[in-house]
């Protein structure tokens, strides 16, 4: 049993937690609830010793636990899979996975072949199809996450903290992970459990604490409660999540506004023969991890160089896409998947990041135009900052997710293409970003939506895709799609 | 190093360094004189590295050079090199500076740089009438030249109690840092009578440094090389003296050598001084 | 804004320590001459770390200042003293001291901006092709001057480096010019803020539709152009072209940009933070000569309150 | 595997380019003989360079090995010659050669790990501090030296840079065996799959618990002794210790590592490949001299040279 005592930390201008007291039991998942900015991470990383300035006290079985740095903690046998990917992606999956625990024969020296052995066993437990020479780099976001869950797994923790393991995973994956969850909570270890998806807490946790602003407001046993209760919990207040929504719409009659025909990519075997997106459509496209989803859209958005189109129509008009700035002067907009390396200017604050896009070339400045744009996006995405001048590496994960949709709203596309833009974004705000993206259709913008949640692909789409191995290979409307349906195409 | 008759003799010219005008004029008359005698000449730059240097040494020993006129980085470090082409059987001829050794070169032919800066010093002793403060501006610190110089000026500056040395600093041998120098300094030290700059580059530094403070006429200037522009601005009376080394007499004498050795000739003597040359408003007109 | 201005002052306290010291151990430092010399001193300097400090917020790096100084401060001296001469055409073009200089600047700005667009064009590393510029254009200049330095240029041309406008040394004023220029480019235009952006994240700079080469490459090209400037402030100084010229200014260059507090990683630093740096540089040079440090000590001691300054820098700035 | 050893020995083709071409061009440059030059002619920059490689992967840079280099040979020799005596405790002891490499050795360590030390300990840029440390390390062996060559060290310490074993010359068995080491450490052990995690994502490796100080501390140490083993074969090759050894070593040896494929943003690169790019120096500066290009064309062509491996190594590797 671990508890956090009046554990308290601040950051320059933020009280990130304040006196949180929280309990961890051992053969359990112990879920950690709590919106964007809850202080959810910053309290698994005062657990694992990489914040070792804060107030209160950590106690294991009663003993007071106090680690200088992250050996200390590992050596304690605490392990964590961070909310953001730490990998390097310089290296291969195997070295990533024994980094920091390498294995080495009796020479001291590194035992390349016996890693190697344990890998491969590790990455067909998790489904992951690669070799483990595979460099990390060349990993979707998503497969990268899995090499994670790995390390962790490799570390033999006896207490596994998991901050947000499923926001890069498709349904299959999760499946996977909450079987191996299963397992080791067999073992008798302590799972510690973040995440946004409501649905998953039920099926796997046992207990629950909600956080809210830097505070522990409430803890129980999840099958106790309901998730209304939990949302009340965490917001602090009543709200309504919306359902389904009814806005069949008879795309048909509408203007086509994008075009794409035959294109393909021999490198990743991209092959899509005829795409079609209509004025105020919003067009979801399902798939399993891998599925090319991800490339589509790249492809579209100029980004990759191997592929060939017969013809991109925007409009009905023929147009070439060299580069995003050509993409976007065609009035596209590509919220790209990782946030980290490809959404945002860590070292840059919010307003600048948002501003980005939206700036001419070989202008002068308007930082009071640029500041009113920002607080405009932070007021409408409630987005949890001091001040639009906050750098967004000081950000928390889901903050940082609604800075880069307000990067891309900015720009006032005709198109918006969303690549898993709900990754880590509580449910609240998750529900005002729905909102949000159907008021945005109503006013005439389209729509493309990649999505791993199969729940939110059901709730937005005007029409869904489903993608595989590079291809469409269903299409579906609202009403006669469901989950069963959905998975079934994507496999 | 075998060589058929028919093939014309190759001359190396390898020089200290040529980031440095008179050096490149050493380098260029050199390579120019054994030209004229009808050799092939090549110049290599040791880039004031004798580890350059040697680098220098081994490939042109290995391409079948059969003379070099020779420029050293240093008088100890460059004496392996010198060694090591005369066990290839490759006559070595030192010009400029020397090396500390008698049995490695097959000549040297030297330019007396401490000698021609005790003769400056005696200059500056009478120009200054025995009695004032003085700045001293030396070349890079760690080459030997630059202590060669300071040495030969000390030997009799030194020896006048009134004459004092308000400040000692380095000016790299470059135009620019010894103007800069000069610049602060004066600061320090409104009322200074005398400069001595280790080269002429910086003599020349230090004039312009002097005259943008309108105290060019104040101030006595020495320099020493006997570059052009300094000679001709001892003419214009506006520095003193410097001290002429002859880059293209040395060259000459060196290329002459290695076209005697080739004749056979192997005798030579191992150093034959160049002497020095103080060149004031008396004698500027005739360089 | 106000943070800012707050650490943008704090690291204003390293040079105003080292000042302090300065002024306690000598009565000279504070005069207004020696004033006006330290600031006519590091103009140049200041004036290529402008440009540096654009590269390297970009996170690139561009050692071949120093080699396109000597090769712009040759060629403008050739030009004002010899033209351009072309006896098969029976031509002959003389240059005025604004010719000469405005040649001086479009060829820095040429060599930059080749610098630039063999760096975009064939994606290599900015070092290996700066390096190959300093390498190509030193080599340029000896060719050129033949080793030889190219003297007496003028009056008029004199007076850029050595002249008083306004009671101000005129390469003062030229550097303060220059750096309130590339201050407004850095912090106003969407220019400036690309280059940022490049800095703190290539990729998705790229991704919100920056045209990433075209940015690179005018940004070498405005080093290379700063490069000529600190070119001409030198020739004109001393009256004459060297060929060694500017040997190893990158190195001094980029010191003034890091202790001014730009990363070299990229995206986090400032114009006026070089400016800062560069002064620190300065002032040390100038105290150590004013006290008469010996040469000998003077490296150890200039390192050692290098260290010094950026420690100071880094404490205060917590 | 495979495929790395294709990618590596895809980055042997400029060299071996560069090599067909200057043997086409001159009958002497496949001699046995120049062969051995230009071996031993490359071995100290390689020395330096396998430390400086270790430095770059792990996005970190040494400018002072140059200086340190030339510290390290000027107390070497120093002590060679002339021992330590202390008169006023009667105490003289005298140097043996292995004494006064082993002496070299620690200083070269002592001074590298004082680089990370201050690194570390002050979160300051490594470009600052080891150019602070250039400084000092110079003007150190200035006053050590007092501006003069040390010279005349004795045969058996003359052996090490000049002598043969094995018909190998003994500066080619010496980088031999130190790449040899430095390659093990880098790729078999684990403080070497710690370097390159730090260069590839320092916070990822330091959130996987590895002691990110010590690693650095380490590695600057490591290159503070490869400098000093540059330094004894300079030295003892000379028969004598220059003040000014080694200046500009720095950028002649991240040349080498860039050239050789390592990212100066870390993570990527070997030391095999910096040891190509070394040979493509070496081969570069021999060829030069063998085809009797003069001196300030050199430069020109060394430039475009280096340019060219550089964009064929790129190209050859898509
Ligand atoms: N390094 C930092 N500097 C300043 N503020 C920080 C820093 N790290 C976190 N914060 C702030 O602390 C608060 C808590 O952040 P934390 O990352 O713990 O939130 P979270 O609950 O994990 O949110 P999310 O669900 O979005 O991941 C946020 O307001 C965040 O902005
Ligand atoms: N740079 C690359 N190198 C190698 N393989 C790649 C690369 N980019 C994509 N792929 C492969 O192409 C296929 C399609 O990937 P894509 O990311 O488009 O799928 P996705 O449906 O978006 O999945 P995800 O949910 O992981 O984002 C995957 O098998 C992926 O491994
Ligand atoms: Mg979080
Ligand atoms: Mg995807």
């Amino acid at each position: 049993m671990i508890e956090l005592l009046n554990i308290s930390k601040s950051f320059p201008g933020v009280k990130a937690l304040n006196e949180v007291n929280l309990t961890f039991y051992p053969s359990k998942v112990n879920a950690i609830l709590g919106e964007n900015g809850a202080g959810k991470s910053t309290l698994l990383k005062i657990l694992t010793g990489v914040y070792t300035d804060y107030e209160g006290e950590i106690k294991q079985n009663g003993q007071t636990l106090k680690f200088k740095n992250i050996k200390d903690a590992q050596q304690a046998g605490i392990g964590i899979i961070h909310q953001e990917l730490n990998l390097i992606p310089q290296l291969s999956i195997v070295d990533n996975l024994f980094l920091g625990q390498e294995i080495v024969n009796q020479w001291g020296l590194l035992d390349s072949q016996q890693m190697e052995q344990k890998a491969t066993i590790l990455l067909d437990k998790l489904q992951l199809k690669h070799s483990p020479k595979t460099l990390v780099a060349n990993l979707k976001v998503g497969e990268q996450q899995l090499v994670e869950i790995a390390k962790v797994l490799l570390s033999d923790a006896q207490v596994i903290l998991m901050d947000e393991p499923t926001s890069a995973l498709s349904d299959k994956e999760i499946d996977n992970l909450h079987r191996i969850i299963a397992e080791l909570k067999a073992e008798g270890k302590t799972i510690v459990y973040i995440s946004h998806k409501m649905d998953e807490l039920f099926r796997i946790a046992e207990t629950y604490s909600v956080m809210r602003d830097g505070n522990s407001v409430g803890a129980g046993n999840m099958q106790d409660t309901t998730e209304q209760a939990l949302i009340r919990l965490m917001v602090g207040r009543e709200i309504l999540i919306s359902n389904r929504k009814l806005r069949i719409e008879n795309c048909e009659n509408r203007r086509k506004i994008l075009e794409v025909k035959n294109l393909r990519s021999e490198k990743t075997s991209l092959f899509v023969h005829h795409l079609s997106l209509y004025q105020g459509e919003i067009l979801g496209i399902f798939g399993l991890m891998g599925a090319g989803r991800t490339e589509l859209l790249e492809a579209i958005f100029g980004l990759n160089p191997n592929a060939e189109t017969e013809s991109i129509l925007i409009d009905n008009q023929a147009i070439k896409i060299k580069s995003p700035k050509d993409a976007i002067d065609k009035g596209l907009a590509f919220l790209t998947e990782d946030r980290k390396t490809e959404g945002l200017i860590l070292g840059m604050n919010i307003a600048n990041n948002i501003g980005l896009t939206s700036l001419k070339p070989n202008t002068l400045l308007n930082e009071k135009e640029e500041n009113n744009l920002a607080q405009k996006y932070i007021d409408a995405l409630r987005i949890k900052t001091p001040s639009e001048q906050q750098l967004c590496v000081n950000l928390s994960g889901g903050n940082q997710q609604k800075v880069v949709l307000a990067k891309w709203l900015a720009t006032n596309p005709k198109i918006l293409m969303l690549d898993e833009p709900t990754r880590g974004i509580d449910i609240n705000a998750k529900n005002e970003i729905y909102e949000l993206i159907k008021k945005l259709a109503e006013q005439g913008k389209s729509i493309i939506i990649v999505s791993s949640e199969i729940p939110e692909i059901l709730a937005l789409s005007d029409r869904i895709l489903v993608m595989a191995d590079g291809q469409i290979k269903a299409e579906f409307s609202p009403e006669e799609a469901n989950e069963d349906k959905l998975l079934k195409a994507a496999i | 190093t075998q060589k058929n008759n028919q093939e014309k003799p190759k001359v190396a010219v390898v020089i200290s360094t040529l980031n440095n005008p008179w050096f490149v004029v050493l380098a260029e008359s050199a390579a120019e004189n054994a030209r004229k005698l009808g050799y092939e000449a090549k110049i290599f730059d040791s880039q004031n590295n004798p580890a350059t240097e040697s680098d220098n040494f081994e490939n042109l020993i290995s391409s079948g050079f059969d003379a070099i006129l020779f420029n050293p980085t240093d008088a100890d470090g460059s004496i392996a090199n010198i060694l090591k082409a005369k066990a290839a059987g490759v006559p070595v001829f030192c010009m400029d500076r020397e090396v500390n050794a008698d049995d490695a070169a097959t000549s040297q032919i030297l330019s007396d740089n401490y000698s021609g800066c005790v003769e400056i010093g005696i200059e500056f002793v009478k120009a200054l009438k025995e009695k004032g403060k003085y700045v001293e501006i030396i070349g890079l610190v760690g080459d030997n030249n630059t202590w060669a110089r300071s040495g030969g000026f000390h030997s009799v500056v030194d020896k006048f109690p009134n004459l004092k040395m308000v400040a000692q600093q380095s000016g790299d041998f470059d135009r620019n840092k010894a103007m800069e120098v000069l610049e602060t300094i004066m600061q320090a030290n409104p009322n200074i009578d005398a400069v001595f700059c280790g080269n002429d580059a910086m003599a020349m530094g230090a004039f312009q440094a002097l005259q943008s403070a309108g105290k060019a006429d104040k101030v006595k200037v020495f320099g020493f090389d006997g570059a052009s522009d300094v000679v001709e601005k001892i003419a214009e009376k506006k520095i003193v003296a410097t001290g002429m080394q002859y880059p293209k007499v040395m060259a000459e004498y060196a290329a002459r050598y290695a076209d005697e050795y080739f004749k056979g000739k192997r005798d030579f003597p191992q150093r034959v001084p160049v002497e020095v040359e103080l060149v004031t408003v008396s004698n500027a007109k005739n360089y | 804004m106000n943070k800012e201005l707050l650490k943008k002052s704090q690291s204003l306290i390293a040079l105003f320590i080292l000042c302090l010291v300065i002024s306690l151990l000598s009565d000279k430092f504070l005069t207004t001459n020696n004033l006006w010399n330290v600031l006519r001193q590091i103009s140049v300097n200041i004036c290529i770390s402008t440009g540096m400090t654009l590269v390297v917020l970009m996170a690139g790096i561009d050692l071949s200042v120093g080699s396109v100084l000597a090769f712009t401060s040759g060629v403008c001296a050739g030009l004002l003293k010899n033209g351009i001469a072309i006896p098969s055409l029976d031509l002959f073009v003389g240059f005025t001291t604004l010719g000469g200089v405005l040649a001086a600047l479009i060829i820095g700005l040429t060599l930059g901006l080749l610098n630039g667009w063999v760096i975009t064009k064939f994606a290599l590393p900015p070092f290996v092709t700066t390096l190959a510029m300093l390498t190509i254009a030193r080599g340029a200049t000896m060719l050129y001057t033949q080793g030889m330095p190219i003297s007496n240029l003028g009056a008029s041309f004199e007076y850029i480096g050595s002249g008083w406008f306004l009671r101000i040394p005129v390469p003062v004023w030229i550097s303060l010019i220059v750096v309130l220029i590339v201050v407004f480019i850095s912090k106003k235009t969407t220019f400036g803020r690309y280059i940022y952006a490049i800095g703190g994240n290539e990729k998705a700079a790229f991704l919100s539709g920056i045209n990433i080469n075209n940015v690179k490459i005018a940004v070498y090209g405005i080093a290379g152009m700063m490069a000529a400037v600190g070119g001409i402030l030198v020739t004109s100084r001393l009256n004459s072209a060297q060929p060694n010229a500017g040997a190893s200014y990158e190195l001094d260059s980029i010191a003034a940009v890091v202790i001014g507090g730009t990363s070299l990683s990229g995206g986090v630093g400032s114009v006026t933070g070089t400016v800062i740096g560069a002064a620190i540089i300065g002032v040390l040079n100038n105290g150590l000569v004013l006290l008469n440090v010996s040469p000998f000590w003077q490296q150890v001691v200039k390192g050692l309150v290098i260290l010094l300054a950026v420690i100071i820098d880094k404490k205060s700035k917590k």
